[in-house]
């Protein structure tokens, strides 16, 4: 029960200026609302976001944009937000540029503790430059580092106040390699359930790497590209 | 001449039973539209899906369950959610089948460039550079040339790679090419294009060995 | 359905003398008991397996070790079988001793692409003899590659017909990692679904990283340490 | 002087509400029978299982549900089972607060030989190595003295090392000691043992500061 906290609010309480943090979600699906709702309201300024996306107007981090809270975006796409191309082109923004696999992986391998790991993802590209290359079995690759933050802020399903979480279709994403990537890892979730009600073999991510963890107020779940199909 | 939905025929005929397959956005996404009969593929989709089916019917949405694209989308029978580390374990294991992507650019040595113009906004490379590097069968599904009537496929890319030595066919409105040791080389024209208009619109070397057949688009 | 063979032997028809192979399980809890009698049945010879136990004498790879038909075991504890040390000390037998993370985290590197990554675990030690040291972040790590195989032989709860597994309690172990390792990765399962009868969202090894997948005909599930408490 | 309980009661002690906790094998395993009241700890166990409970009731037991010593167990509500690479993403990640193990030698800078014997037959590291080289907070339970009734806290360890640099505090039979950046430190002495019984136990440089306190033991 150590592990659960009132609201967003008090699970961001520590988050200070110039803080890195992870941020779940892809696209706006599965990302921490009532987190990024928190830390717009605290107005924490110059902030490092690793995050595959960086929202869209009005929505999800482009919030916390808009609001110029953000120094710098660790992302491997972008496009989604006018905002945030005004501010890049304007010199306001910085913005590292990640291949997505990369990112991923190097999320899961600060978690795992793993500094440095090879990948063949961006070999000969500017994505190299700088990077240590070396063959294996014939096939070039580089080296990438752990990527580390002060917080991880996701958001699953169902959590327990163990911190156990279960995510729901494709709300899985970065939610769970960030799990535990930085210092303090938050939760927000959509239900919150005593310890014991989770089926330990459907867990998806174990509780040790949560630190904080709360059922959020709202989730608006806002949909980026509605497309349908015609009944027949 | 073929258009979108023709050049997405043609590559969908390059599908095989049981095939795990990553599409791209733009053409290749219309590919799934043109499955042969008889012929059962899996779609990946990069953030976390394997088993994506068509779009939901209206008032069905779900927020919770979205492509590579944004897009709201189903699940197949079969299908299986994951995390984007498993999701790339997948490709970078070379578990998926085949890749169709788009590009802008193809060099007769099989780099790729599809993901930054330099000057203008760049939004980022997503998942196609590690696409691109591990897939065990790339085909490049784009126009033959750019709105400016360069040619796409090149000597050597001028743009920004993406990837190096990696696409191993390219299907255009105009032809189905293949990328040898020896350059780009042709396998099959669109129909009513001749040789010569394909090796007008080609900058790289272009390997024409015999007759080249039209190709044949089952409906 | 392509995935569905009908048996053990039909799974393993091409499996020949010399090959590589990872067998999952931790001791004998989740072990490919099936495709392991099959193997017996086969006699092929030669064989170096990856896994992290021996089996036991006359259960588990000690059946093939029984055999002789193993030249070399690849594992991080080797300590509950007699043969096995008999075979050792005469020099039949070769093992490498790995870390048990490090064993789990090649098998893992292999299924995802990644040729080679940084560990701390073994620096020091002989472990770490002949291999690449680094210092990341004022710590010291050893570099460890991927641990690739001819085969790789799991063993589920559930499984269906494209190949979806969902694994039961502590079943999960190597399974899980050696999920995709080999050339050709062969589940078996205690139960064969249909596809489309498995939760998407409870898979634990999607059906991508199988090649062939079968209903397993007897599942002995021999207890190793059977401990028990007394009713109070 | 401590029995194995003893030295199992006296590490409990170390607990701290919340802590995720990995026991060795032998007297490690004890510590669970011993936890002081009010404390709630989590145990690890390395096979891919979180909230490791008791032993089954006979008839319970469970084929599929083992800890790292092949021992049927159990399961407490708000546990997971998970993959071994997910289990070691947990100890090399740091996520595990203490891991409470056995060992053969510790030497004064805090290397640990617990896995090898040359001459006798290799079992094999487990997962020893890998638990030593992560964790934040490392308690060796062991004899002070081996069978020969030689010490086994050395100025330097004669056996092939399981992990340079890592143990941070032994209990014995006769004292807790910790491992500073000087050598061994006497904080406790076991009821009935002088620090002099302590001093020709020790083969490593053993500091003795000041008046050192018997330990105690609640119940």
């Amino acid at each position: 029960m150590y592990k659960v906290v009132k609201n967003a609010e008090e699970a961001i309480h520590d988050i200070t200026d110039n803080s890195t943090i992870h941020l779940g979600g892809f696209g706006l699906c599965g990302i921490p609302e009532n987190c990024i709702a928190a830390l717009a309201k605290k107005g924490v300024k110059g902030l490092t976001c690793i995050s595959n996306n960086a929202g869209v107007e009005g929505f999800g981090i482009g919030i916390l944009l808009h609001q110029r809270q953000v120094k710098k975006m660790i992302s491997s796409y972008v496009g989604e937000n006018a905002e945030f191309e005004r501010q890049l082109l304007s010199g306001e923004l910085e913005v590292d540029l990640i291949p997505q696999g990369t990112l991923a992986e190097r999320c899961r391998a600060a978690a795992a503790g793993i500094p440095a790991f090879f990948t063949p993802a961006g070999y000969g590209t500017e994505v190299a430059e700088g990077k240590e290359v070396r063959e294996f079995d014939g096939k070039m690759y580089i080296m990438e580092h752990w990527l580390k933050a002060d917080f991880s802020i996701i958001k699953a399903w169902k959590g327990d106040t163990d911190g156990n979480l279960i995510y729901r279709k494709t709300t899985r994403n970065f939610n769970l390699p960030m799990a535990g990537a930085g210092r303090i890892t938050i939760a927000e979730v959509e239900e919150l359930v005593p310890a014991g009600q989770l089926d330990p073999d459907q867990i998806h991510t174990p509780g040790i790497f949560i630190k904080r963890i709360f059922e959020g107020e709202k989730f608006e779940k806002r949909i980026e590209q509605r497309t349908v199909s015609k009944k027949a | 001449m073929l258009d979108k939905d023709g050049i997405a025929k043609r590559i969908a005929q390059e599908l095989k039973n049981g095939y795990y397959v990553n599409l791209g956005i733009g053409i290749p996404t219309l590919v799934a539209n043109h499955i042969p009969e008889g012929i059962s593929v899996t779609f990946q989709s990069e953030n976390g899906m394997l088993g994506m089916g068509p779009f939901p019917f209206e008032g069905e949405e779900d927020a919770d369950l979205i492509n590579a694209g944004k897009q709201t989308v189903t699940v197949m029978p079969g299908g299986s959610y994951f995390d984007s580390a498993t999701s790339f374990a997948m490709i970078r294991g070379e578990h998926v089948d085949l890749t169709i992507l788009g590009a802008m650019e193809v060099s007769e040595t099989g780099d790729i460039a599809n993901w930054k113009i330099p000057g203008k906004m760049v939004k980022g490379m997503g998942g196609a550079m590690d696409l691109v590097a591990s897939a065990k069968h790339i085909i490049v599904a784009m126009q033959h040339v750019n709105k400016a009537g360069e040619s796409k496929l090149l000597p050597k890319c001028t743009l920004p790679l993406t990837g190096l030595h990696c696409v191993k066919r390219i299907v255009t409105e105009l032809a189905v090419i293949d990328i040898t040791p020896n350059g780009f080389k042709l396998i099959e024209r669109a129909p009513g294009v001749s040789v010569d208009d394909i090796k007008k619109a080609t900058e790289g070397k272009l390997i024409v060995e015999g007759e080249i057949p039209e190709m044949h688009l089952y409906l």
